[in-house]
């Protein structure tokens, strides 16, 4: 098998070569500054409005309460410390859960630092919030609660609606990190009763180093990066027009189709958890089976450690990843596992495929023989197997 | 990865993984940081003290399996005082390097052939110069 | 004249098409996220490597000193924000000049908010800022002194070696928003004594959406971004790999014509300079003469207005700016030109043309000759004009 199989796209995504294409020429022909006053920059900024358009549109969202950013970290990180210094002579204290992405995590940490008080609701072993526990942290110096619509590691999606409900009769504002589940699955603000939303272009098939913020317009936050008067003042730096035409392109493509690539993945995602599960032993899905992304497949294979399963996929040709990317030069053992519950040893052993249209049945099965073989060979190399086997015999 | 040629061999074709029944030493080694463990068996000549065979089974990173497979080849043949002298940075000099965040796996495998022949001393009331009583977890080290 | 002549390169550049091929396959084929650990990603971070490479030696620095950002207004807010936090148990004052590009002027003020003191420096009536004053202004608690390499609206360039020099004898932190210079003038850290650097992709014929901040080994502060233990934990999100190839093909190309480049823009600006001044009265040329951004032309015409001139150009087909394009939204006079002395009324008249190394003679001149007639044109109608005419006459 000489061909890639690329099954890390919760990590980034393929540009789709039609997003490419709507990219180029802001690139070598309508380059300018769409700030500019002549009617050359009126092309860049008209395609420009277009694509904050079509975002706001996937949304129900008002094309004025969508910000242009550098990606989800930047959205994430402009949400957190907006509001805690908007909104703290109201309160300082936020809401989160144990399995947010680093980017809410760290920042987190950060404004404990700086005299926050931050919350981190646990999760069942599913991974779920519930909008219960939600509810029963609020107090009323509460100013912020900030729950991811899916999770990037094992998939789960949350009862955003739900939360978002118990956020507002509590008059508390509500954002969530929706970078997985943004043109993945159907998301509309007003009926999630989400007040932000952060998303990442290059998680569904845009281009890198460009990302949004929906903020309803009740919302008022001051910038994270002050300068210009660009995104109303409100997020400064000259316009990434290419991005920003890319990102829309995407969106649009993704949510032109999103029924038929939710049924395409979800069959993929379900046979190739199928086949793991049935055909290798001591294993676990993690996440939920049913409130969880469609090309999330996550498990764990106890006796054996997620790199050297990582490498030996790789030899096979096969990109996959334990954790998450963005985490991959540590060694502790990823947050989100440890908090559905798993044991050190067990979360070391995770292993992360996540699919996107272009995969196909007969990756999915090539991938299941390898894994199953892999898992094979390591485990006859794991003091941990062996251990476990005599004790099964001597019992 | 950022892993050399060397560490690659040794991965994959990894050198005396198994154990050895009635192992005269046997150590076994974990980090709990990383969560990495390793095991060493050592088949001791009772009158020369030479390393006759040496297996191990590892759970671990890439690192740890190529340094196990290296440590085995390298305490080899030698005689159970040579054997001390396997230290870490040998078995990294001998793999070509290792990236600066995987050079705690090679501690794993020094630690790992010392726990075993401690075990051998023991059973053999026995003390080996220069051999300090190893630690199950070697975490705090780094 | 049908072809479009742009001359607002300060405003954002052209990508190169060898910049735009150099990006293409980090699009369509090697869209690996750089922290994964395949193979596969191995190809995005050699090139990413290579590219943090190319841009530290083109500055004489070390590639472990090269931090990629989403752009320069990212790059100055890092810097202010995170040496305000970092340093500010050493102090809480900070240097910088009144003709500092916005991103480091509303930092600057959002700092003051937050208890830190600012002196905004004085320049003379080129816009230069003194080491003497730069000296001047230290204080013990003084932590940061920011000057800008180059001044984007009337391209003078600082005294940045001597402004650093003084700094460091007072061991104080220099910054530089090298944003109008770095790729256009040679710049080395070193020997300038600049322990900071921020640039931005699209002033140098590479793509929108990506900058860097150089920042020396001796410099610790924390990320203005949290998350992801990308660029050494210090800026979190998924790198813009195909932005950083970019970035640096572009910094490549120019560091190898850097001196043709000068040479040629130089002899188009001085052509332009010299017409506009013989040939139309009552103009002032702003900025230094000699000291100045090679590609830099500003003038003022007195009787007129900004908005006027730049409509009337526009429709000869020429791109040009009055102030900066991020600026474009607001009424009030540029506070650069205010601080050269210009009065109110003289700073609302003010063109800036900047140039690049693809523009001609041919163009200058029939810039020169549009100019030349719109200017008599705009002030046939300006009452001010007559009252001076009047007034002439009657002296
Ligand atoms: C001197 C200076 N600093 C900072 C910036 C901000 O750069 P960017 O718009 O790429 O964020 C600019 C240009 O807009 C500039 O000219
Ligand atoms: C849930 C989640 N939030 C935030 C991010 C950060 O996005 P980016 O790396 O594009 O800044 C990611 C991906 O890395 C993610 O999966
Ligand atoms: S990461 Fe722990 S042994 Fe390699
Ligand atoms: S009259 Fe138009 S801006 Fe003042």
């Amino acid at each position: 098998m000489s061909k890639l199989i690329y099954l890390d796209n919760a990590a980034t995504t393929s540009v789709k070569p039609e997003v490419f294409e709507a990219m180029k020429p802001y690139y070598l022909e309508n380059y300018s500054n769409p700030s500019s006053v002549y009617s050359f920059a009126g092309e860049a900024k008209k395609a420009m409005e277009d694509a904050r358009k079509v975002i706001a549109d996937s949304l129900g969202a008002a094309a004025t309460e969508i910000y242009f950013t550098g990606g989800g970290s930047e959205s994430d990180n402009w949400v957190l410390k907006g509001v805690a210094e908007a909104y703290q002579s109201k309160g300082k204290h936020i809401i989160t859960s144990k399995i947010e992405h680093h980017a809410i995590l760290h920042t987190c940490e950060y404004l404990e630092k700086h005299g926050y008080e931050v919350t981190y609701l646990d999760v069942d072993e599913n991974g779920l919030v519930t909008p219960e526990e939600v509810e029963k942290a609020i107090r009323p110096d509460t100013i912020l609660i900030s729950i991811m619509f899916a999770n990037n590691e094992i998939g789960t999606i949350e009862p955003i609606a739900e939360i978002g409900k118990v956020a507002h009769e509590h008059g508390v504002l509500f954002h969530t990190d929706a970078v997985q589940a943004y043109a993945h699955v159907p998301i509309n603000v007003q009926e999630m009763n989400i007040d932000m939303l952060s998303a990442s272009g290059h998680k569904f098939h845009g281009p890198k180093g460009i990302g949004f913020l929906y903020m309803s317009n009740k919302v008022k936050i001051g910038p994270l990066i002050h300068g210009g008067s660009q995104e109303r003042s409100r997020r400064a730096g000259t316009h990434n027009v290419p991005g920003i035409v890319g990102m829309a392109k995407a969106a649009e493509l993704a949510h032109a189709n999103m029924d038929q690539t939710i049924a395409k993945e979800t069959a993929l995602r379900d046979h190739l958890i199928e086949r793991l599960e049935k055909e290798i032993p001591y294993c676990r899905l993690n996440g939920d089976r049913v409130k969880r992304l469609p090309n999330n497949v996550n498990f764990c294979f106890r006796f054996i450690e997620g790199e050297s399963l990582l490498i030996l996929l790789d030899q096979n040709g096969i990109c996959a990843s334990s954790g998450s990317a963005c985490t991959s030069g540590s060694l502790d053992p990823s947050h989100v596992l440890l908090a559905i519950g798993l044991p050190h040893e067990i979360a070391h052993g995770s292993l992360r495929l996540t699919l996107s249209e272009d995969n196909t049945m007969e990756e999915m099965d090539f991938v299941a023989d390898q894994a199953k073989k892999i898992v094979e060979r390591l485990r006859s190399m794991s003091p941990l197997y062996d251990d476990f086997v005599k004790q099964q015999k001597e019992q | 990865m950022n892993y050399s040629e060397k560490v690659m061999d040794h991965f994959n074709n990894p050198r005396n993984v198994g154990e050895i029944e009635n192992a005269s030493g046997v150590g076994t080694v974990g980090n709990a940081k990383c969560g990495d463990i390793m095991r060493i068996y050592l088949d001791i000549d009772e009158d020369t003290k030479i390393v006759k065979d040496c297996k191990f089974k590892t759970f671990g990173c890439g690192a740890a399996v190529a340094t196990s497979s290296m440590a085995t080849e390298l305490v080899k043949g030698k005689t159970i005082y040579e054997a001390l002298e396997v230290t870490n940075k040998a078995v990294m000099e001998a793999l070509d390097g290792l990236p600066p965040v995987k050079v705690h796996c090679s501690l794993l495998a020094e630690e790992a052939i010392h726990a075993a022949l401690w075990d051998y001393a023991e059973k053999h009331h026995i003390t080996i110069e220069g051999l300090k009583k190893p630690k199950t977890d070697i975490s705090d080290e780094d």
